[in-house]
C-alpha cells in the first residue's frame, strides 16, 4: 500500500536534489533549467498526491496548469537561449553581465 | 485500474527483451564471423570516401529550433483539448464556449505566426 | 484435447494470460513484418512491369517467399560496426528505442471483440504519446554515430515528426469528440451499425489527414527525406549495420502495420463488419461475414498497408519545404476547421450526436 | 503487494536519475536521464491513479520538451566540461541544503498530518471512474478562467519564440503555388510570327 508518507517523503527527496543541481550547476544555464524542471516536477508530486488522498480532482488541475506553464517557461527560456548562444557563442552564466552595473 | 496497466507494462518488458536478444545475438555472431580487419577505415563515419574534414556539428537553421517550440505549445494544445472531448456531452454550452474562446486565442496565435513567416522554410 | 487446453488457458492467472497474449503478437507481428517486406516489393515490382523478388524458395512454395527470411539470416550474420568517437551506449540504445514503441503500442489496440490485450481507459492517449517516444530512437540515433549525414537526417525526420503529430492529434481529438472516450474498443462500438456509421462518413477531411500524417510519421515515401538516398543517403541510419540497422527496419515496418491498424480502429470501424445488415440472415457464411471478427480488421490492415506500398510506388518525394508547408499549414488548419465544425454539429445534434 | 514493488523500484530509478542529471558531465546525458526521471515519474503517478496526468506528462514532458532540449543540447554542441571548470566551489553548499531540504520535509510529514492519515492507501475510487472524465468536467466550467489563461500563455509562449528566432532574410526565393498554379501560358510563352514562315 502506498501512503501520502511515501510520496510526500520521495517528492522531498526529489526536491532536494533539484536544489543541489541548481548549486552545483549554477554556470550553466541549461542544466540550470533541467534542475527548474525538476523541481517543478517534486512540486507536483505533492499535487497529485494531496489530489489522490483528499480525494478532490483539483489538485489534479492545477498540476496540468503547473505542466503548461513549465512547458511554456522552458520553451520561452530555450528560445532566449539559442538567441544569446548565436550572439555570444557562450552559455555561461558568468559571462552574460552586460546588463551589470 | 491498475490491473488493466499491467499487461502495458509486461509489453514494455518483452518489446526491450527482444530487443536486446537481437542486438545481442546479432552483434555476437557477427562480430564471431567477421573477416575483414577492424581497422580505422572501416571504422571511420561515412562521407563519401572522404576523410571527415569539418567537426559533424554544424551550425542549423534556427528553424528547427522553432519547430520544437511551436510543437510543445500545440502539444499543449491537444492535451487540453482530450479531457474535454470526452467530457463534452456533460459539459454542456458553457464547456463548448469555453474551449471555443480557448481554440480562437491559439489561433491568434497561429495566424502570428502564419504572417510572421515562422511556417516557412526556404 | 481443445477442451483440456481451454481448461488450463482459463486456469492461468490473469497476467500469464496477457503475457502469452503478447508473445504471440510480438511473433506475428514480426512474421508480418517479414512478409510486409516481400508484399512491399512485389506489388512495386508489378507496378513498374517486373517481377520482384522470384528465387529464394522454402518448402518448394511460391518463388520469393524466402526472400525476407534470407534477409533476416543475412542481417543478423552481418557484423555490427560501430564508427570511432561514436557514443556507444546511445549508439546501442537508438535501435532499441525505435523498436519498443512501434511494438508496445499494440498492448492497447482491440483485436476483436474479445481480445485486445490492455483494456485501459485512456488507451488513445497512450497510443499518441507512445508515437511521441518514438523520435527519441531517430535523434540519439543520429546524434550518437557522429556522423554528418546521420545527424542532418536525424533532425530533418525529427521536426517532420513532430510538426505531423501536431495534425494527428487534432484529428484524434475529432474522433474523441465523437466517441466520448479515449478507450479504443469503446471508440471502435461508438462505429456500430454499417460502413456509413464509421467515424470515416462524418469526419472524411480528419481521416485523409490522420493517414497522410501517418504516412509522414513513418517517414514513407512520398515524406522519405529523412533518407532521400540522392541526398544524404539512409539519414540517421547511415552507420547502422547488420541487426542494428535491421532494428530500425522491423521498428518502421511494424510502424506502418500499427499506422494502418489505427487507422481502421480510428475512422473504418476496427474489428466491426462492413456487411453487417447487408446480408441475409441465416447460414454459416453470412452469419460469420457479418459477425465483427478479427477477420475485418486484418483486411482493413492489408488495404491500408497496399494504399502505404501504392503510395510510395506512384508519388514522388516532397521536397522539404513542401513537407514542412503540408503538415503547417494545410493540414493543421483543415483539422482546427472540422473540430470546429463538429463543435456545430454536436450542439445541433446533428450525425453522430443525433441521439 | 506488487505495487508496493513496483514503487519502490521505480522511486530507486526516479531519484538515481534525477542524481544522475545534476551531477552528469554530458548536457545530452543529462536530458536523458531528465527523461528517465520523467518516464518514472508519470510510471509512479500511474500507480496513484493519476491515469492522465502521468499520459499527458509522457506526452508533453518527454514527447515534447525533453526533444527541444535534446535540439539545443545536441545542435549548439555546448561544450560543458569547460564550464564544470570550478563547480566545486558552491558544491557543498548545494548538498548540505539538499540533506536539510530533505531532513526538514521528513520532519514536517512525520509531525503533521495535514488532516489526513498519512501512514494509510487511499480509498479506491468506484469501477466506473474515468479520471480524464472527471479531470474534464471540473477543468472547463469550475476552472474556466484559469483554462483561459492558460489559453494566454500559450499564446505568449508562441509570440515571444516567434519574435526572438525569426529574422528576415532578404534575397530569398520562394515558391508561390497560387502562382504557379495560375500561371497561364501567355505568361510563360510568346508566340513570335517566324521571319522565313510561308503563309500558306
Amino acid at each position: 500500500m502506498i501512503t501520502l508518507a511515501h510520496l510526500l517523503v520521495l517528492s522531498g527527496i526529489l526536491f532536494a536534489l533539484a536544489v543541489a543541481g541548481v548549486f552545483i550547476n549554477r554556470k550553466n544555464i541549461i542544466l540550470l533549467l533541467m534542475c527548474v524542471e525538476l523541481l517543478l516536477l517534486a512540486a507536483n508530486f505533492n499535487f497529485i498526491a494531496f489530489a489522490r488522498y483528499l480525494g478532490d480532482i483539483g489538485g489534479q488541475v492545477f498540476v496540468f496548469f503547473v505542466l503548461t506553464v513549465a512547458a511554456a517557461e522552458s520553451a520561452i527560456g530555450l528560445a532566449i537561449l539559442v538567441v544569446l548562444f548565436r550572439e555570444r557563442r557562450t552559455i555561461n552564466v558568468e559571462d552574460l553581465d552586460t546588463l551589470k552595473g | 485500474m491498475l490491473a488493466n496497466y499491467l499487461p502495458v507494462l509486461i509489453f514494455l518488458v518483452i518489446a526491450a527483451v527482444l530487443a536486446g536478444v537481437l542486438l545481442g545475438l546479432g552483434s555476437g555472431l557477427g562480430r564471431y564471423l567477421s573477416r575483414a580487419p577492424n581497422d580505422a577505415a572501416k571504422r571511420t563515419p561515412y562521407e563519401c570516401g572522404f576523410d571527415a574534414f569539418e567537426d559533424t556539428r554544424m551550425k542549423f537553421d534556427v528553424r528547427y529550433y522553432l519547430v520544437a517550440i511551436l510543437f510543445i505549445v500545440f502539444d499543449l494544445e491537444i492535451a487540453f483539448l482530450f479531457p474535454w472531448a470526452v467530457a463534452l456531452s456533460k459539459i454542456g454550452l458553457f464547456g463548448l464556449v469555453a474551449m471555443g474562446i480557448f481554440l480562437a486565442i491559439l489561433v491568434v496565435g497561429f495566424i502570428y505566426e502564419w504572417k510572421k513567416g515562422a511556417l516557412e522554410w526556404d | 484435447m481443445l477442451a483440456s487446453v481451454s481448461t488450463v488457458w482459463s486456469a492461468l492467472p490473469a497476467y500469464a494470460q496477457s503475457t502469452a497474449w503478447i508473445v504471440v503478437i510480438t511473433v506475428a507481428l514480426i512474421i508480418s513484418v517479414a512478409l510486409l517486406t516481400l508484399w512491399e516489393r512485389k506489388v512495386i515490382g508489378w507496378i513498374q512491369l517486373r517481377r520482384g523478388p522470384n528465387r529464394v524458395r522454402i518448402f518448394g512454395l511460391l518463388p520469393g517467399v524466402g526472400q525476407p527470411f534470407a534477409d533476416v539470416v543475412k542481417l543478423l550474420l552481418k557484423e555490427v560496426i560501430i564508427p570511432v568517437r561514436a557514443n556507444k551506449v546511445l549508439f546501442v540504445l537508438a535501435p532499441a528505442l525505435a523498436l519498443i514503441p512501434a511494438f508496445a503500442t499494440w498492448a492497447v489496440i482491440p483485436l476483436s471483440p474479445e481480445l485486445v490485450v490492455a483494456n485501459i481507459d485512456a488507451g488513445l492517449l497512450y497510443v499518441l504519446s507512445l508515437t511521441s517516444v518514438g523520435v527519441y530512437g531517430i535523434i540519439l540515433a543520429g546524434w550518437a554515430a557522429n556522423s554528418k549525414y546521420a545527424f542532418l537526417g536525424a533532425m530533418r525526420s525529427a521536426a517532420q515528426i513532430v510538426a505531423y503529430e501536431i495534425a494527428m492529434g487534432f484529428a484524434l481529438v475529432g474522433v474523441l469528440m465523437v466517441s466520448g472516450s479515449l478507450n479504443l474498443g469503446t471508440i471502435v462500438r461508438t462505429q456500430h451499425g454499417g460502413p456509413l456509421s464509421w467515424n470515416w462518413f462524418w469526419l472524411l477531411p480528419l481521416t485523409v489527414v490522420y493517414f497522410i500524417s501517418g504516412l509522414a510519421e513513418t517517414n514513407r515515401a512520398p515524406f522519405d527525406v529523412a533518407e532521400g538516398e540522392s541526398e544524404i543517403v539512409a539519414g540517421f541510419h547511415v552507420e547502422y549495420s547488420g541487426i542494428a540497422f535491421a532494428l530500425f527496419f522491423l521498428a518502421e515496418y511494424a510502424n506502418m502495420i500499427l499506422i494502418s491498424a489505427l487507422t481502421s480502429v480510428f475512422f473504418f470501424g476496427g474489428w466491426l463488419s462492413p456487411l453487417d445488415g447487408y446480408l441475409p440472415e441465416g447460414g454459416a457464411a453470412a452469419d460469420f461475414l457479418m459477425a465483427p471478427s478479427f477477420f475485418w480488421l486484418g483486411l482493413k490492415i492489408f488495404v491500408f498497408l497496399f494504399l502505404f506500398l501504392w503510395l510510395r510506388a506512384t508519388f514522388p518525394r516532397y521536397r522539404y519545404d513542401q513537407i514542412m508547408r503540408l503538415g503547417w499549414k494545410v493540414l493543421i488548419p483543415i483539422t482546427l476547421i472540422w473540430i470546429a465544425v463538429e463543435m456545430v454539429m454536436s450542439y445541433n445534434h446533428v450525425g453522430p450526436w443525433a441521439t | 503487494m506488487l505495487v508496493e514493488v513496483l514503487f519502490y523500484v521505480f522511486a530507486t530509478i526516479l531519484i538515481a536519475a534525477a542524481l544522475a542529471v545534476i551531477i552528469s558531465k554530458n548536457p545530452v546525458h543529462a536530458a536523458l536521464f531528465l527523461v528517465l526521471s520523467f518516464v518514472t515519474s508519470a510510471a509512479i503517478w500511474l500507480l496513484i491513479e493519476a491515469e492522465f496526468l502521468a499520459i499527458v506528462l509522457v506526452l508533453v514532458y518527454v514527447g515534447a520538451v525533453m526533444v527541444l532540449f535534446l535540439f539545443v543540447v545536441m545542435m549548439l554542441d555546448i561544450k560543458v566540461e569547460e564550464h564544470r571548470r570550478g563547480f566545486t566551489r558552491y558544491a557543498w553548499l548545494g548538498w548540505i541544503t539538499a540533506v536539510a531540504v530533505i531532513v526538514e520535509i521528513v520532519g514536517v510529514v512525520t509531525a503533521r498530518r495535514f488532516g489526513v492519515d498519512i501512514t494509510r492507501g487511499a480509498a479506491p475510487w468506484p469501477a466506473s471512474y474515468s479520471n480524464t472524465q472527471a479531470l474534464g468536467s471540473v477543468l472547463y466550467t469550475h476552472y474556466a478562467y484559469p483554462f483561459e489563461l492558460a489559453a494566454v500563455v500559450l499564446l505568449v509562449a508562441i509570440v515571444a519564440a516567434i519574435a526572438l528566432t525569426t529574422r528576415t532574410r532578404r534575397g530569398l526565393k520562394r515558391q508561390d503555388i497560387n502562382r504557379q498554379v495560375n500561371v497561364q501560358s501567355t505568361d510563360r510563352v510568346r508566340l513570335v510570327k517566324s521571319m522565313d514562315a510561308k503563309s500558306p
